[in-house]
C-alpha cells in the first residue's frame, strides 16, 4: 500500500466565514475540503448573532506548498478582524495524487 | 384599559413568560438548549410568515392608504440611524466605526419585536394595519445602508457595493422581501391555503422563539460591564426617543392606533439579524460585544416588556383616547 | 366499551401503531433515522405544552379541589421508589447502586406515557381533571430525590446537594415547571393564543415522538438478555403493583375515572427523561444498561400497549363501572 | 377555467413561487440555507401524511371502486421504466448501468410532485380520489426493482437481492407503506385525532419544503452542461409521454378529472428520493450526475410549473370537459 | 502517565456507507469508533440526494495492523465506486490496551 | 512564517459532561477550545438517554505541560465512570501565544 505523506490543515472560523474561507482555499490550489460544525470559545468572546451560525472547522489535505500559502493568506487577511484559528499536521494519504 | 392593565397584559403573556423562564433557564445554569435547527427554522418561519401576510394584505391595499405610511417609515429608516450616529459620537465619545455599527442596528427593525407589538394590539382589539410588514422591509434595508455610508465616507474606504448586494442576498431580507412578493402575488386566496402553518400558530411558535431569545439575552448580560453605562443608558433611552418619533410620524400618516403603534416599535428596535450580518462585512473592525450586547441584552428586553404598553398608551393618547 | 374494546382501540390508535413502526423500522435495518435536533424539538414541545396545559388549568381549580389529589401523589412520590428499592435489593439481589438508580426510575414519570394516557380517556370520552400536568412534576421530583437520597443513606457519600440542584435545573423538570407557571399566570386566555402550537397538534406530535422511541426501545431490547429475567420480570409486574396502588389513591382522592386511571399510568411508568439525567450526576457507577432497558425497553411499551387499558378497566371498575 | 387561467394559478400558488424564492436564493448566493434536519423533518412528515392519508381513505374505499386504478397503476409501473430505458439505450446511446439508472428515477413517483399535483386539483375544486397515496407506493416499489431487473440482466451480476430489501426497508418506502398502514388500521376516527399535524399544515409545509428544492434544483442546474443535450430534451419530453399515458389509463380506469391527473403527474414525475437510495446500492457505477440533474434539476421543475396544468387539461379533455 | 502510540484512522465518506463501513472497520478489528457529520467537495461532483445526508467523518483509533487492514479494504471495495477518502495518523493515547 | 508546535488534546465524551469538561480544561490553563456533535460506540455499550444527546468530540490546543495535566485529570475522575477516551497529537500553529 503506498502511502503518501501530505499536510492536513484544519481552520476553525465563525460559520459566516465559509464560502468565502471555500473560495479562498481552492484558489490557492486545494483540491477538496471537509467541513463540519462546531462551536468553541477562544479569545474573542462574543461572536456574531445566533442566526449566523457558530464556528465551522474546515480540514483539508494538501501539499506542504499549498498548505503553507494558506496560512499565509489566513494571516494577512483573517487572523485581524475575525475570529479565526488554524493548525497543521502531518498525514499518510493512499492516492496522494488525488490531493495535489 | 389603563396604562397599568396593559402592562400587566403585556408581561403575563405566554410571549413575554417565555422569555422570562430562558433568563432563568440561563441563571440557574439548566442544560436546556434549543437545537440550532431550531433555532434556524424558527427564524425562518418568522421571517417568510411576516412577508406572506405583509404581502396578502398588500394585494388589497389601495396605494392612496399606503402612500403616506410608506413614506413616513422612510423618513424613520434616515432619521433614527443618524440620530443614533449622532448621539453615540458626540455624547458616547464612541469611534466611527462603533458607532456606525450600533447606528445600523438601531436604526434597522428587530422581527420578534416587531411581532410581539403586533401580538399585542390584536389581543388589546386595536389590530395595526395588514401591510405593518410591508413597511418593515422598507424600514430596514435603507437603515443598514445608511449607517454604512456614514462609515463608509468617515473612513473612505470599504466595499459598500458588497455589503448591500449582501444585505439584500442575505437570507433575512430575502426571505422577508420574498415573503412579501409569494404573498403579494398569490393573494389572500394563497395566504388561505398556508393559513394552517403561516397564520395560526404563528404566536404560539413565537413562544418558543423567545425562550431561546430569553437565553441568548440573559448571556449578553454577562457582557453588560465590558460595554459601560453610557450604552446602557443608550439602550434604555434611545428606543423610547425613536419609538415617540414612529408613533408621531404614524399618527401624521393617518395610521390607527395599533397601526402607529407597531411603527413606533419598529422604529424603537433593534435588529439583531439583518443587521449583525450585514456590520460584519463592512464594518468587520467594530466589536460585537457593543452591538449584540445593547441591541439583544438592553434594548430588546426593554421593549418587549415595557416599551410595548408605554408605546400603545403613546399611540392611543396621540389618537385622542384616554 | 368492555376491556379487549378497550385494548383494540388503544394499539390501533397512530401512536401506538407509530411505535411499532419505530420497531419495525429498527428490525428491518432501516436507514430511517429521526433528526437529533427533531427529537429534541419534540421533547421541548411536550414538556413545554403539558406545563402549559396544566398550569392553565390550575389557574381555574379551586384549592379544596386540588390537594386531596395532590397528596395523593405526593404519597405515591414516596411509595414508589421505596417499593422499587425495596423489591429490588431483597428479591433481586440487586447492589445498593443499581438498586437506587432502578428506582429513581420507577418512581418518576414517562412524559410520553402520561400524554398517551390522557389521550386514551379523552378518546373513551372520559377525560381526566385539567390540573394533572400539574401532579406530574408533583410525582416526579420528589421521587427522584428519595432514591438517590437513599442511596446516599446507605454509601455515605455522593453530592446529593448538586444533584437536587441539577434535577430542578435539568431541562425536563425546568419545562415542565417553567411551562406551568407560565400556564398559571396566563391562564387559559393565554393558553387560547398559543392553543394552535400547544393544544391542537398535541397527538399528531405524538405519533412522531413514538416512531423515534419505536426505533429507540428497539434497540435497548437487544440489551434484554444482558439484564437478566428478573429485572424483565421486574420491568413487567412492578408497574402493574404500582399502576393499581396509583389509581386506588386517585379513586381514594376522589378524582374522576378518567383522573385516577392517569395518575395510575403516572405512578406505573418509568421516566427516561429526568430520572437519567439526575442519576447520571449522583449515581455515575450504575449502569446505564439496567435502567435504560428496563424502563425504556420493558415499562414503556407494557403500559403503552396492555398498561394503560388495564388501569382504565380498573379504574372504571372501582368507579361502579362495568 | 381554461388552461391559461390554470397555468396563471398554477404558477402564482404559494408553493410555486416559493420553489422560484429557492432558486433566486442560489442565483444570488444567499447565505440562506435550509437545516439539514429541518429538511429531514419535512420529507418524514409529507411520507408519513401522503401514507397516512391514502391509508385511511383506502379504509373506506370498497375494492371494486379500487381495483381498476390498483391495475393501471400497475400496467404504469411496468411500461414507464422499460420506455425510459429504451429510449435512453437507443436514442440516448447511454450504456447500461446509466440507462437503468435514469429508468429507476423515471419509474417511480416524485412525491413532492405528487402533493403539488393533489394541491393543485382541490384548488381547481376537483380533488382526486382518497386512496391516491396508496397507488404510490404502488408505482414507486415495482419501477424501481424492474429498472434494477433490467440492468442485472445484461450485467449479468450485482445483489439484487439486497436492493430489493433495501428498497422496503428503505425510508421513503418505510414511512410511506408504513402510514399506509398505520392508516389503514386507525381509520378515518385515527385520522381526525391527528389531522390538525397531518392533514391541515400539509399545504404550509410543501412551501417549506420547495423553497429547499428550489435552492437544490438551481445548484443541480449547474451541471446542466455535464449531462448533454439528449438528456435535457429527455427530461423535458419523456414527462409528457408518460404524463399522458398516465392520464389515459386512469381516465380508462374509470378514475375522475381529478385522480387520473394526479396518476398522470406520479407517471410523469421522476423521484429523486427512493430511487436513488436504491440506485446507489446495486449499481454504484452509475454517475449521480446524471440521474439526479434530470430528474431535480429539469424533470422536477417542468412538471411542478408547466406539466401539471397541461396533465390536468389533458385529464379535463379526457373526460369530455371544455 | 503511560501514553502509548497509536495510529488514528479518519474515513470521510458519504453518509449513505455509515452502516457499511461500521461494520467492516468492526469486522477488521477496530474496538470503536466516532463519527460527526460532515459536508465537503472533493473530485465527485455530486453527491447522492439530500435525503440520504452528506458526508460522515468516522474516526477510528487501533493498531497499525488494524489500521492497515482498514485502508487496504477501503482501497479494494470503495475507492473506486464511492466519494470515499481516508488519512492516519500517529496520536498518543492513555489506557492503550483499550484499542487493541 | 513562524509556526509552533503544540499539542492538540482531542478527548470524545457523552454530551452530558460538556459544561464540566470545559470548566475543568479552563481551570488547568485551557486558553480555547472546540466542540463538534459526535456519535459513537466503544467498551461501554449503552450511553445515557438520548435527550441528554450523544457524544460531544472537544479539541484543544495547549502547551505539553497544559495537555498532560488534562490528560492526568481526564485519568483521575472520569475514566472509571464515565464514557470518555482522549488523544493527543503535535501540531504546528501560528501565532503560538495565543494558546499559552
Ligand atoms: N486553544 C484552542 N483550542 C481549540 N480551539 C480553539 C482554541 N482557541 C480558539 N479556538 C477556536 O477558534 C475559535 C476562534 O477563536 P478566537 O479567535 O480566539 O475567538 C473559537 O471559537 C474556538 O472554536
Ligand atoms: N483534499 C481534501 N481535503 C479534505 N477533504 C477532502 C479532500 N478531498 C475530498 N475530501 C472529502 O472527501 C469527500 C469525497 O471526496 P471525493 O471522492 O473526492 O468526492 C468530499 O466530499 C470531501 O468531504
Ligand atoms: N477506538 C476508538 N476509536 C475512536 N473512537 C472511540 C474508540 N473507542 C471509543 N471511542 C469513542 O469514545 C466514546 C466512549 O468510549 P467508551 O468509553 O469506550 O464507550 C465512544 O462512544 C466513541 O465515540
Ligand atoms: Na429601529
Ligand atoms: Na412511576
Ligand atoms: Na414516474
Amino acid at each position: 500500500m503506498a502511502l503518501v505523506s501530505l499536510k492536513l490543515v484544519t481552520i476553525i472560523a465563525e460559520a459566516y466565514l465559509e464560502e468565502r474561507l471555500v473560495r479562498e482555499i481552492k484558489q490557492l490550489g486545494a483540491k477538496g475540503y471537509t467541513i463540519t460544525s462546531a462551536r468553541g470559545e477562544g479569545s474573542r468572546g462574543v461572536r456574531a448573532s445566533e442566526w449566523e451560525g457558530n464556528n465551522i472547522r474546515l480540514e483539508t489535505i494538501a501539499s506542504p506548498a499549498v498548505a503553507e500559502k494558506i496560512l499565509q493568506r489566513l494571516a494577512e487577511i483573517y487572523f485581524a478582524n475575525y475570529a479565526v484559528i488554524a493548525y497543521v499536521e502531518n498525514v499518510e494519504v493512499m492516492r496522494g495524487d488525488k490531493y495535489t | 384599559m389603563d396604562t397599568l392593565e396593559l402592562l400587566r397584559i403585556n408581561l403575563l403573556s405566554p410571549a413575554v413568560l417565555a422569555f422570562v423562564l430562558g433568563i432563568v433557564a440561563t441563571l440557574v445554569r439548566s442544560d436546556l438548549k434549543i437545537p440550532d435547527a431550531l433555532y434556524t427554522t424558527l427564524s425562518i418561519y418568522l421571517l417568510l410568515a411576516i412577508g406572506l401576510k405583509g404581502g396578502a394584505a398588500l394585494a388589497q391595499t389601495p396605494l392612496a392608504e399606503f402612500w403616506k405610511p410608506a413614506l413616513a417609515t422612510l423618513v424613520l429608516s434616515v432619521l433614527t440611524p443618524l440620530l443614533s450616529y449622532v448621539t453615540l459620537r458626540r455624547l458616547g465619545r464612541f469611534d466611527v466605526v462603533n458607532a456606525a455599527a450600533i447606528a445600523a442596528h438601531y436604526g434597522s427593525v428587530s422581527a420578534v419585536t416587531f411581532i410581539a407589538a403586533s401580538t399585542f394590539v390584536q389581543a388589546a382589539q386595536q389590530p395595526a394595519e395588514g401591510y405593518m410588514p410591508t413597511l418593515v422591509a422598507l424600514l430596514e434595508v435603507p437603515a443598514i445602508v445608511i449607517a454604512l455610508l456614514i462609515a463608509r465616507r468617515s473612513l473612505g474606504q470599504g466595499s459598500l457595493g458588497e455589503a448591500v448586494r449582501e444585505i439584500f442576498a442575505g437570507k433575512s431580507v430575502l426571505l422577508l422581501m420574498g415573503g412579501s412578493v409569494i404573498g403579494y402575488l398569490s393573494g389572500p386566496e394563497g395566504l388561505k391555503q398556508v393559513a394552517a402553518v403561516f397564520v395560526d400558530p404563528f404566536r404560539g411558535v413565537l413562544v418558543l422563539f423567545l425562550l431561546e431569545l430569553g437565553m441568548v439575552a440573559a448571556k449578553r448580560l454577562r457582557d453588560l460591564r465590558k460595554v459601560g453605562p453610557f450604552l446602557i443608558g443608550f439602550g434604555l433611552l434611545m428606543p423610547l426617543v425613536q419609538g415617540a418619533l414612529g408613533v408621531g410620524l404614524g399618527s401624521l400618516a393617518g395610521m390607527s392606533v395599533g397601526g402607529a403603534m407597531v411603527l413606533g416599535t419598529m422604529a424603537a428596535s433593534a435588529s439583531y439579524i439583518a443587521a449583525p450580518a450585514a456590520v460584519r462585512i463592512a464594518l468587520p473592525q467594530a466589536n460585537p460585544s457593543y452591538y449584540l450586547t445593547a441591541s439583544l441584552g438592553i434594548t430588546f428586553p426593554f421593549n418587549l416588556t415595557l416599551g410595548i404598553p408605554l408605546y400603545f398608551a403613546l399611540s392611543r393618547w396621540l389618537h385622542g383616547g384616554s
